[in-house]
């Protein structure tokens, strides 16, 4: 049943090449709600491994495979409003004289679903050559997304995306042949290359290699996870990609990157090695907020500024994951309440680009007024966005604080609530002035929403209030498993 | 301590009101003295009154109930701030922990009526005295309360009926430089307070030059009796602040000491007006200067305090 | 307890509700303040038993909370004790009295859906943060807080002003509540739990006491709005509905004095916060009161003077940590009374004062001191009141301001009398702190009573106002009348914070009632029996003065002159000159910026001068230190030139160095 | 296995690497490539004794794609692009292949960190392999020609392949088909990433993208 998680994108990719646009329109959320409901299914019975055991679902694979799975949903909910909105023709750019066209529709359908197919994969696999496939075809799935719009700048963000994460996912094919070799050399016999094995029999690694091939996927992931100073490609991709795409790729993709350097840390911590990787993934979370910030403030296109968010983000989940205990839980409930607020910020700046028609944070003035409910919307995911309670985020941010300074990481924690104060003033200066004031008056009064453009955000934004405030069981249990897997108890 | 229920604390209370007046022929004849004139009758400002008294009044159309209440809530506060101040050995009727701020705190209240009556009128010039008004009492009021403080540390106490009869005891032996300065400090409030030289000058006439005159510029009739009263009042009580430092009254007789307080506040008055004789009025912008070195004397007092009790 | 978690769960689904039927604004309006009013009356039922001295009690909401926040072991309890109830007490009233102020406030508005669901949330949140157990809670308590009157200051964002003023709010508000974090972080580390009010006792010496101090100190000051943290106050207060600046100014504030009075009972009181407090606390009084004076924006004024009157309770603290740390419980008491004295007093006299001028700008669409005059015969009630909160705030007799400084200003003394060198000289600055602070104050109160109230309208929007509604001029007289009660019923009103105290000092409720009542004794009960003789006196001389004229010629006529007769409102002192000497010598403090044009030529046009005052924090401090982040900042934007090569010798390099770093 | 053999194929693949950073002609870069391609080909028939059928045939695949495949796409590209040649190249070649050097020279000092048991490896295939995986990345930063990324990109494959067979790690065939999705990916969508760019700027420089920034 689990390989159905990922047959059914795939089936339903090859079709969309080939059916009707109506039938297109509506097979994307139809596998979307087909996806989460054996998602939910799986929740329930907890089915058992498949295929040797490269496919199963363990607590942390669950996790991000549910993160994917409800926003593919509400994505491709909005990708049927979005595509029905675009302008089919040649038209003008907004930024540059020269007209552009869309590629075609069935070419973003279909790479859409096995984007989804090659996520589920991800999230699913034990095996690290076929996770390290599996997020290749991401990149493979997502560069024709990136170029949907077919205009300079996005084809300039396509290839910087294509070039750095080839380069990222390369070392990361380096890094698990190491790993692989660590295996190899304990004792002359082979051990095989899938998670369990390799977590049960941990203190059988041998070190150097272990060693190095972290470094190695932590730099290729890393790059793919948009840490600094491997982000580079991330803000330029993200705030060039259709809205629907940034939404998935924000809130999904660096996702099941931060999962590749999540298995190998697991790997890391059952050979009773974490100590040094933990100082590293430490380095990089600062880093990355603090350089995440010195592009949020000042920051002209609000897209960018996402995608900067984003790379901040990313930096406090690798903060979480190298402190460990108790932080590496609240890492991954970060890594929730991130995705459902990015990706609704995301489709929300895809309203906002489209009734105002300008990347430039300057000119978009009073979206309260032209369209209340994304206007209120994007007030409240800047909010949330910036951790603030009673949003989701606050409570993970707050916790992984708390245990930066309990483990004597006070230099840390005070550089981060710096920069955390930065960061708020450059997202809330720059998002909230697009919301208030009055709009242009070309633009008229308010327009009536389009619910399928309105929809999605707003779900996506309740969720995280709801599992801001209320977690269920079953999920905190599930966290605290995940979050236990890289404990390294030995 | 509780409110005086015998007649004795209030005979201050009627000398207080029954000689205040006089303050003002005193200061007078003593200018006039100056002057080489004769000076008017020592009961001429009873006779002002009298005459204020029995007047109408003409209010200006701008003016509301604010202005009429002005001068009533003005000498209704010094008349009960003269309930809180001792003479002689008699407590003061009201004597309690902190009779002084309330003292300080109950001119400021008669102060600023005095200035929303003058605001009231909608005069320029009665904005301009409003104006200085606050501003250098916003000034004195640090210094009398600094001064208090520093006579409460020296005589452990914190109301001004034990204060004063304590002054007496220990004064003028083992701690002379403090009490000249605070004194000194206190003369100067005393000036500002009662609006006499060199910080203003009652008797000129060029409105752009005043500062308490020009407030009362519109009030007449009864009003205007009661703004008088208020400020000989005002100089008989806040006089007597000054008056009780120098007289030991511990050391003398009851009817001696209170004696001597009353010729002490003529003594006042005569120097007041010797003052106002000899001196010019300061240039506006440097009575703040005069006023911080009074807060300067003040606070030299009080480090000599704290030398002695540390 | 119950009680009071339903009576604020009323209040937010009121809320709710109202945002629900925005269409129709004046049920919605009507249905939130129901909301507010019925919710205040249950949840202040709920904690009556703990202000009257009832073991606290507890509640926990429910563990989900707790899973959200995977560490802390007792998360989602709320608890209430005295000083809780205190507070609890204080943000209802002004609440109250500020909703209903808010429904004709807000009667002709056609947005209020959302205002008025905000203003319910901001109640309720505030009412949770004086009874969160657990400093999480509290946290998400005080956020909320922070965001729903954040969206309250921006209701009228289509000015560019009130955007400004509600970022720089926002921002103050989460750089506060930055160091608030650290401070629970640090509580949760050392004391091993995040417990606020069942706590087991102050934390030891062990754990780095001063640092947390420093940090609630700047969390919760600038809530309070102490100098030098006030400058987002001074913007977010005028910009505010005015129902709003009440309740952000008569109750909101008093929540950072509710945390640092939190903290006082976790941590062991230090010598060195006493003198911190007193610093900070006497520095905000006078310059506060400083920059309130040329303001030519009446609610800017009343909300410079809001950050005085903190700066005056932080005062008092620091006089209690004085008296607490040398072992003088007595003294300790009475700071501690006049500080919580003042914080009551406050939340009448502010709150009034607000109101009070939003009911003008209502009147007059102006709150420019220099456009307004003669508002008295106009506005009678509103002026009558606002005198009665002009009275207060000057510390004058007998109104409630006054008792509380007086005693403040008693327990200066008596630092300075019985506490030795160098503890002494605090009570010195104390006195010298008010004394300057209560004479300019005077000064600013007459600057703004006199303007606006007296004289002659200044603009046709003056002279064409007329009275408010019986819904807004209620509350103010409630509060008017408060100012006067209060300040008549001291001793009375004392014995009511015996509890409170106690709890804050960690000791029996009997020894601070012992104190109090003798400090009553000692003084009080006389104060107030004067305060009665000053209004007999004044009742006496009215009438005797009414008698006088009643038989005679009284007439009218224009002002005098001084021989002219063509008067116009022209020709009235203005605010600004009111307010030139003193700004003048006080320059070094209070920087400006002057914009001159000398007349020149043979034929002069009209010359001119324009001179506005600034912030000092802002224009020293704020605006260099963001100046410099920003460049900082900005010299490193070359990072993302932009060229995908050297994006890949990022990558190299960072690869290089981690594996020789890793391997070799 | 054969060590001698094993050894010659790793000097050529290293012979290849300081060639590819000194030349300047874009067509002549592509030979190289496919010539380290074609020898690394032959690299699991020296290590593997060419017993496994499945060995041998990847191995022609391999030989195939990156022999002849490759290139003759990256040939066609340029022709596409029109431009032969680097134009002011950010590095010198004098100064690449100095680079290069230095290169190999960490390569071997890191190499010897590692302790190499198993089967069938020298102490150079790790070095060798990393410093063709470094070279390959060096190119795409010293060089501006779009089409000479593709070539570095191509030469970090080739060291990636390296490594997995040198390694000679437990399940080759994933190595294998890893490696060549690898290669599929970069070079094909690469490969129609430039022939969009070919429409959108005047030349095939790489530093003309730089709109995107800050």
């Amino acid at each position: 049943m689990l390989t159905a998680l990922f047959i059914v994108p795939l089936v339903a990719g090859v079709l969309a090449l080939v059916v009707p646009r109506v039938v297109r329109r509506v097979l994307m959320p139809i596998t979307g709600l087909v996806h989460v409901a054996i998602m939910v299914w799986a929740w329930i019975v907890r089915p058992p491994p498949e295929l040797d055991g490269w496919i199963a679902l363990d607590p942390v694979g669950q996790i991000f495979l549910s993160i994917a799975s409800v926003l593919f949903l509400a994505t491709s909910l909005y990708a049927a409003g979005y595509l029905a909105e675009e302008d089919p023709g040649w038209r003008d750019d907004i930024e540059s004289p020269l007209p552009f066209i869309n590629a075609p529709e069935a070419v973003f359908a279909s790479c859409f679903l096995f984007f989804l197919a090659s996520m589920t994969v991800v999230t699913l696999a034990q095996h690290f050559s076929l996770m390290w496939i599996a997020i290749e075809a991401t990149t493979l799935a997502t560069a024709p997304l990136l170029y949907f719009h077919r205009h300079k700048r996005s084809l300039e963000a396509t290839w910087k995306y294509l070039v750095l994460c080839s380069v990222g996912i390369a070392l990361a094919l380096i890094g698990t042949f190491f790993i692989a070799v660590s295996g190899q050399t304990a004792g002359g016999h082979h051990i095989p290359l899938l998670l369990s094995e390799l977590t049960r029999t941990g203190v059988m690694l041998e070190p150097t290699w272990l060693h190095t091939g972290f470094v190695f996927i932590l730099v290729g992931y890393g790059t793919k996870m948009g840490l600094v100073p491997l982000h580079s490609w991330l803000p330029d991709a993200h705030s060039e990609a259709p809205s629907p795409v940034s939404a998935l790729l924000s809130g999904a993709l660096l996702n099941c990157a931060c999962l590749g350097i999540w298995r190998t840390l697991q790997v890391y911590a059952s050979a009773g090695q974490v100590g040094a990787a933990r100082e590293l993934l430490v380095g990089f979370g600062v880093m990355s907020v603090v350089v995440a910030a010195v592009f949020m403030v000042n920051q002209r296109d609000y897209k960018r500024l996402l995608a900067y968010s984003s790379v901040e983000h990313m930096g406090v989940i690798a903060l979480g994951m190298g402190l460990g205990g108790p932080a590496a839980f609240a890492a991954l409930l970060y890594a929730i309440h991130h995705s459902l607020v990015k990706s609704a910020l995301f489709l929300l700046s895809g309203n906002i680009l489209r009734v105002f028609k300008t990347k430039s944070a300057a000119e978009v003035r009073g979206a309260l007024r032209t369209s209340p409910w994304t206007g209120g919307l994007w007030c409240a995911g800047m909010f949330a966005i910036t951790g603030t309670p009673p949003f989701g985020l606050f409570p993970a941010k707050f916790a992984i604080l708390q245990h930066a300074f309990a483990h004597g990481y006070v230099v840390i924690g005070i550089v981060c609530l710096l920069f955390f104060a930065i960061i708020f003033i450059g997202l809330t200066g720059t998002g909230l002035a697009m919301a208030q004031g009055e709009p242009p008056p070309a633009l008229g009064g308010a327009t009536r929403p389009q619910w399928l453009l309105v929809l999605p955000p707003a779900f996506l934004l309740t969720l995280s209030l709801v599992l801001g405030s209320y977690l269920p069981a079953p999920v905190h249990e599930v966290l605290t498993a995940a979050g236990a897997t890289i404990e390294g108890a030995r | 301590m509780m409110i005086a229920m015998e007649p004795l604390p209030y005979l201050p209370l009627v000398l207080a009101l029954l000689g205040a007046p006089m303050l003002r022929s005193v200061i007078n004849r003593t200018k006039a003295w100056f002057a080489g004139r004769r000076g008017p009758p020592l009961l001429q400002p009873y006779r002002d009154l009298r005459k204020l008294l029995s007047k109408g009044a003409v209010y200006s159309r701008t003016t509301t109930w604010m202005f009429r209440m002005g001068p009533a809530v003005g000498l209704s506060t010094v008349i009960v701030a003269a309930l809180l101040v001792p003479m002689a050995t008699i407590a003061a009727p009201f004597a309690f922990v902190g009779d002084l701020f309330l003292f300080g705190y109950l001119l400021a209240l008669g102060r600023l009526f005095t200035v929303l009556a003058a605001l009231d009128t909608g005069s320029p010039f009665e904005g301009m005295g409003a104006n200085r008004e606050v501003y250098f009492s916003a000034l004195t009021e640090p210094v009398l309360l600094l001064c208090l403080a520093t006579l409460a540390r020296q005589t452990d106490s914190l109301s001004l009926s034990r204060i004063y009869p304590a002054v007496g005891v220990f004064s003028w032996s083992d701690a002379t430089p403090l009490l000249v300065l605070v004194a000194a400090a206190m003369l100067i409030v005393f000036l500002t307070e009662n609006a006499r030289i060199p910080v203003d000058d009652p008797t000129t006439h060029l409105e752009l030059t005043m500062i308490h005159e020009v407030m009362v510029l519109d009030h007449g009739g009864p009003d205007l009796a009661f703004i008088e009263y208020t400020v000989a009042l005002k100089l008989w009580v806040v006089g007597q602040l000054i008056v009780g430092i120098f007289v030991p009254a511990t050391q003398l007789t009851l009817w001696g000491a209170m004696l001597a307080d009353v010729v002490g506040l003529f003594v006042l008055a005569v120097l007041v007006g010797v003052v106002e004789s000899t001196m010019a009025r300061l240039r506006m912008p440097n009575v703040p200067q005069l006023l911080l070195g009074a807060g300067a004397l003040a606070a030299m007092a009080w480090l000599l305090v704290l030398q002695v009790g540390s | 307890m119950i009680l009071l978690v339903s009576g604020l769960v009323v209040m937010v689904l009121a809320g709710v509700a109202a945002l629900g039927c925005r269409r129709i604004p004046r049920l919605a309006g009507t249905i939130a303040v129901s909301g507010v009013l019925s919710g205040s009356a249950l949840a202040l039922m709920g904690a009556f038993g703990a202000l009257t001295g009832r073991a606290p009690a507890r509640f926990t909401l429910s563990t989900a909370i707790a899973s959200a926040n995977a560490l802390a072991n007792d998360s989602g309890a709320l608890a209430i004790d005295a000083l809780g109830a205190f507070f609890l007490l204080v943000v209802l009233v002004v609440s109250s009295l500020a909703a209903i102020y808010g429904l004709g406030y807000l009667e002709r508005n056609t947005r209020t859906g959302a205002s008025w669901f905000f203003f319910n949330v901001l109640v309720a949140s505030m009412a949770f943060v004086v009874v969160a157990d657990d400093g999480f809670l509290f946290l998400i308590a005080w956020e909320l807080a922070a965001l729903s009157s954040y969206f309250l200051v921006v209701q009228h964002d289509e000015r560019a002003e009130v955007r400004r003023a509600g970022w720089v709010y926002l921002v103050a508000a989460h750089v506060g509540a930055a160091f608030l974090v650290v401070f629970f972080v640090l509580l949760g580390q050392h004391a091993g739990s995040l417990r606020l009010v069942s706590l087991a006792g102050p934390l030891s010496n062990a754990a780095p006491l001063h640092v947390m101090f420093v940090c609630a100190l700047i969390g919760f000051g600038t809530k309070a709005g102490l100098v030098p943290l006030h400058p987002w106050l001074v913007e977010a207060y005028p910009v505010a509905p005015s129902h709003v600046s009440a309740v952000l100014s008569g109750a909101m504030s008093k929540l950072g004095i509710y945390g640092l009075a939190r903290v006082l009972t976790l941590l062991d009181p230090q010598e060195p916060w006493g003198w911190t407090l007193i610093f900070v606390g006497s520095s905000s009084t006078v310059l506060a009161i400083l920059l309130a004076l040329p303001q030519r924006d009446l609610k800017r004024s009343i909300a410079y003077s809001s950050a005085e009157n903190l700066g005056i309770v932080a005062m008092a603290m620091g006089l209690g940590v004085f008296a607490l740390t040398r072992g003088n419980q007595g003294l300790a008491v009475v700071a501690l009374a006049g500080g919580l004295l003042h914080v009551a007093n406050h939340a009448v006299f502010k709150t009034l004062l607000f109101l009070a001028a939003g009911a003008l700008q209502k009147a007059t669409g102006t709150l420019d001191i220099e456009r307004l005059g003669g508002l008295l015969r106009r506005m009678p009630i509103t002026g009558a009141v606002f005198l009665v909160g002009a009275l207060a705030i000057c510390a004058l007799p007998p109104f409630n301001g006054f008792a509380s400084e007086f005693i403040l200003l008693v327990t200066a003394f008596d630092t300075a009398i019985s506490i030795p060198f160098p503890v002494d000289l605090s009570g010195l600055i104390v006195v010298l702190a008010l004394g300057l602070a209560s004479g300019l104050a005077l000064a600013c109160f007459a600057r703004l009573v006199g303007i606006v109230w007296l004289g002659e309208p200044r603009s046709d929007s003056a002279s064409a106002a007329c009275e408010v509604g019986f819904l807004m001029q209620a509350p103010m007289i409630v509060l008017a009348i408060a100012c006067l009660a209060i300040g008549l019923g001291v001793p009375w009103m004392l014995s009511g914070l015996e509890r409170p105290i106690a709890v804050l000092m960690n000791t029996s409720s009997d020894m601070v009632g012992g104190v109090l009542k003798r400090f009553s004794a000692a003084s009080l009960r006389t104060v107030v029996s004067v305060g009665a003789v000053l209004f007999g006196t004044i009742v006496a001389l009215a009438v005797v003065r009414k008698l006088m004229l009643r038989d005679r010629e009284v007439s009218q006529h224009v002002t005098w002159g001084c021989g002219y007769t063509a008067t116009s409102s022209r020709i009235q002192y203005t605010g600004s000159s009111f307010a030139e000497p003193i700004t003048e010598l006080f320059a070094p403090l209070i920087p400006h910026e002057s914009r001159i044009r000398l007349p020149t030529g043979t034929l002069p046009e009209a010359a001119e001068l324009e001179k506005h005052t600034l912030d000092p924090c802002e224009h020293w401090l704020y605006a260099p230190a963001f100046r410099t982040i920003r460049s900082g900042l900005g010299s490193l934007r070359w990072i993302q030139h932009g060229r995908i090569r050297l994006y890949v010798l990022y990558i190299i390099v960072t690869l290089l160095v981690l594996l020789a770093w890793n391997v070799g | 296995m054969n060590t001698v053999l094993f050894e010659i194929v790793l000097v050529v693949v290293m012979i290849a690497d300081i060639a590819l950073l000194g030349t300047s002609r874009i067509p002549a870069c592509i030979r190289i490539v496919a010539a380290q391609g074609i020898t690394l080909g032959l690299l699991p028939v020296v290590v593997d004794h060419a017993e496994r059928p499945h060995i041998i045939a990847l191995a022609a695949i391999t030989v195939v794609l990156r022999g002849f495949g490759f290139p003759w796409l990256l040939s066609r590209s340029l022709r596409m692009l029109g431009v032969p040649r680097e134009i002011h190249p950010p590095l010198g070649y004098a100064m690449s292949t100095v680079l290069g050097v230095v290169i190999l020279g960490y390569c071997f000092w890191l190499g010897a960190r590692f302790e190499v048991t198993g089967s069938g490896m020298t102490r150079l295939v790790l070095p060798v392999a990393l410093a063709t995986i470094l070279i390959g990345l060096m190119i795409t930063i010293v060089r501006r020609h779009a089409l000479m990324q593709v070539i570095g990109y191509l030469a970090l494959e080739n060291g990636i392949y390296a490594l997995g067979v040198g390694l000679s790690i437990e399940e080759q065939l994933i190595v294998e088909l890893g490696v060549l999705l690898d290669v599929f990916v970069g070079v094909f969508v690469m490969g129609i990433a430039l022939h969009h760019l070919h429409h959108e700027i005047e030349r095939p420089d790489v530093d003309l993208l730089d709109e995107l920034k800050h």
